[in-house]
């Protein structure tokens, strides 16, 4: 586990996620932000990450000089295999995500909204890098949670609607930032908690959205364990 | 099968305007001599049907940089800022697929099915203008096989007789393409007697493959 | 996945009335500890989903001569004059179904799918009541996805894992089946050490096996 | 190859059905008369022959004391595999099937009828076998060939119109029996040859569908090979 005092916004995020990630599932982590949720993880859970390019049973990323052509994640990055680790083809692989064999994925997003439906997958006349596995895994997995800092260039990434387009009409499950855990549920977005040090009026100024606030909002425990 | 052939051989085959698919994810698992002599060749207005556009000069980078490709058919292209630019300046025409989506039309273009009935891109833009079905209650998006001309196949080890393994994540997409394509020209690692593959381990059976790329060295 | 069960642990998740997917052709890559198991319990109105009937001492076959199966659904019966016999009196129902289109409606269970869009059966008795889907000028009928609550898989190897081997045509529908169902039960030939089944020569990864039968020597 | 002289109907059926088989083309043989097939193929044609169940590269009948339970044909027999042999799994199998990959199947049948529809499933009332893989391969084959003795108890297998429930609407390209080998074109069924011995009226008199007889019409050259 890292150091919390020396944590910054984007290990914020990833401890909080670490700590919604149950005993023996299988999980997909996305590229950015939710890459570095593994780091976070206590040993021993007999968790299986998969990779969209066919990898069930991703290790830590291999010392320079033990890294192979062959063996990489789905960003391209040399990886390791863990003990029991197998090997899929790409049908396979979105099989798993499609199929509801995927506990849970992290994703990174561009925008939120109160409704729960993501948007990470263009900026039309801006950016278009495409979907990649992403519309699959938000359709597909079990449990969605969003991996993301709360704004870009000091704009809410926390909206009432989604301006971009959507990545799935599926209402994703937790929304994870360096401020705050929220939950879209039928009747809007929860504030659930805020990020250490963090106040809700503070949550609330810096978002968009309408946020649900029952009773007290705890701040984030970051120094319990999965 | 036929015998091993000649990089030059497997480029001659392809004729401008072609459509190819090609394997690979973040260029792991593509078929890099082959990428290297097509664009080397100056092949003109193919459509590439690829996972991701990779990077400039890895995976079908080399290819799009070079201008051999007219249309990318694919999933990502978000660390390639040529094709960027050339999708901008209209150059490259991109039409972008839901990754599993992709794979899945693919096996359905190769193993006779009419088409895949998936529930992602159900309510996004890649729903625009397709059939949605209902089944059972369940709403799913009616998607159509992909195939294509040739498919260029980055496999590990490869016998006579043309039967394929893949090595880890380079994997990928291998074994899907080599069954939806007129054409399938393996470019194998090593070449190995026939026999030397166990029948448990071959990933694409050879009777699926069409050529293979000979080795120089 | 969980600690190796006994067979009879295994045998008792399994309630009468159960909906239970068994690997095996002609008896051949099926779970044969399993299926003896099962018949001397005195299990009653199962559904069994199976590429065959066997023969009566083969296959499922001893679970239909034992009287637990109320239901068959499969592709052929006609070497098995136990299921022949207790179709004729009622006492057995049988839903036929095209081989090809089982195993892939069994794929489609597992892995998402809508249902399958496919050629086979157009114009039979197989495509009564069902949707044809004209795709480009050319129909398909659409097969809705099989699932079961139960898959009882024969492995060659499995690790404590529960990745799974399987060894020549004893594969068959084992692969398949282990995508499909609520509880996937393997019933290996053996078991071996983690990390002792290489990556690349895994069939069904673990995570899709929910309990592992213990070798009783 | 077996002496022609010793020949029963079904020898004579498979010999003829060989000579259809091209070099380096993937093969599935259907039970009973198709299995005999390939005991007549002229040596290195280069010729993969694919069972349902999953193996590409089927060899001959082992040898007592070398057969193992994990392989065996689509009639559950105990076979061998070819070097270069393969393994896939059903899926897999019937995706070359349906797929356009299977260069030649031959099947028995129980009918045809002069359209090309061949009936080999169900016999309603009597006896149903099932269609095992019989309706994926009739519809996804390159090239189907009905093997199968001319009549069945004195009444004529090949009929005007099948009463018995067709397999496929796929039309046969090639029908194989004792007596005769026809093919159905668009506008009926055509006699291109007959058995060894056999005369083209005697083929008539025992064919139910009507027969279009263009010219002379040549007896079956079973000496030649394919």
């Amino acid at each position: 586990m890292k150091d919390l005092v020396v944590m910054d916004p984007k290990e914020i995020i990833a401890r909080r996620v670490s700590l919604e990630i149950r005993p023996k599932t299988l999980v997909n982590l996305g590229i950015g932000i939710p890459t570095l949720v593994s780091d976070h993880l206590t040993e021993n859970l007999g968790v299986f990450f998969q990779s969209e390019n066919g990898v069930v049973g991703l290790g830590h990323r291999p010392a320079e000089g033990m890294t192979d052509r062959h063996l990489t994640d789905a960003g391209g990055t040399f990886t390791s295999a863990v003990p029991g680790a197998s090997i899929i083809d790409s049908a396979f692989s979105f099989g798993l995500i499609r199929g509801g064999h995927l506990d849970l994925t992290v994703l990174g997003g561009l925008q939120v909204d109160a409704q729960g439906h993501l948007a990470n997958w263009m900026i039309p006349g801006k950016f278009v890098p495409g979907m990649g596995g992403a519309m699959d895994l938000v359709t597909g997995a079990k449990k969605v949670i969003v991996a993301m800092l709360h704004s870009a260039g000091g704009v809410s990434k926390v909206v009432p609607e989604c301006t971009l387009p959507v990545t799935s009409q599926r209402r994703v499950d937790l929304i994870v930032t360096e401020l705050a855990v929220m939950a879209p549920l039928d009747d809007g977005l929860y504030l659930l908690e805020t990020g250490p040090g963090v106040s809700v009026d503070e949550v609330v100024a810096a978002t968009d959205a309408d946020l649900i606030i029952k009773g007290d909002v705890p701040q984030m425990d970051l120094s319990r364990t999965a | 099968m036929h015998l091993a052939i000649s990089m030059e051989e497997a480029v001659d085959m392809i004729p401008d305007g072609a459509r190819v698919m090609l394997s690979g994810f973040m260029g792991v698992g593509t078929p890099d001599g082959l990428v290297r002599a097509l664009a080397a060749s100056g092949k003109k207005d193919l459509t590439v049907l690829v996972n991701d556009a990779a990077r400039p000069h890895t995976g079908v980078g080399p290819l799009v940089t070079a201008g051999c490709v007219r249309k990318f058919i694919g999933s990502h292209i978000g660390v390639n800022p040529v094709v960027q630019e050339k999708m901008r300046s209209g150059e490259l025409e991109v039409e972008l697929v839901p990754q599993g989506t992709f794979v899945e039309r693919i096996r359905a273009g190769g193993m006779g099915l009419g088409g895949i009935l998936t529930p992602t891109g159900i309510g996004t833009l890649i729903a625009e203008g397709k059939d949605v079905i209902e089944i059972d209650g369940k709403q799913f998006l009616l998607e159509k096989p992909l195939r294509a001309d040739f498919a260029l196949i980055a496999a590990r080890s490869c016998d006579y007789v043309g039967n394929l393994t893949y090595m880890l994540s380079a994997t990928n997409f291998n074994p899907i393409m080599a069954l939806s394509a007129d054409v399938v020209i393996a470019e194998p690692e090593e070449i190995v007697p026939v026999g030397v593959i166990p029948p448990d381990a071959v990933k694409t059976p050879g009777i699926l493959v069409d050529h293979v790329i000979k080795r120089t060295v």
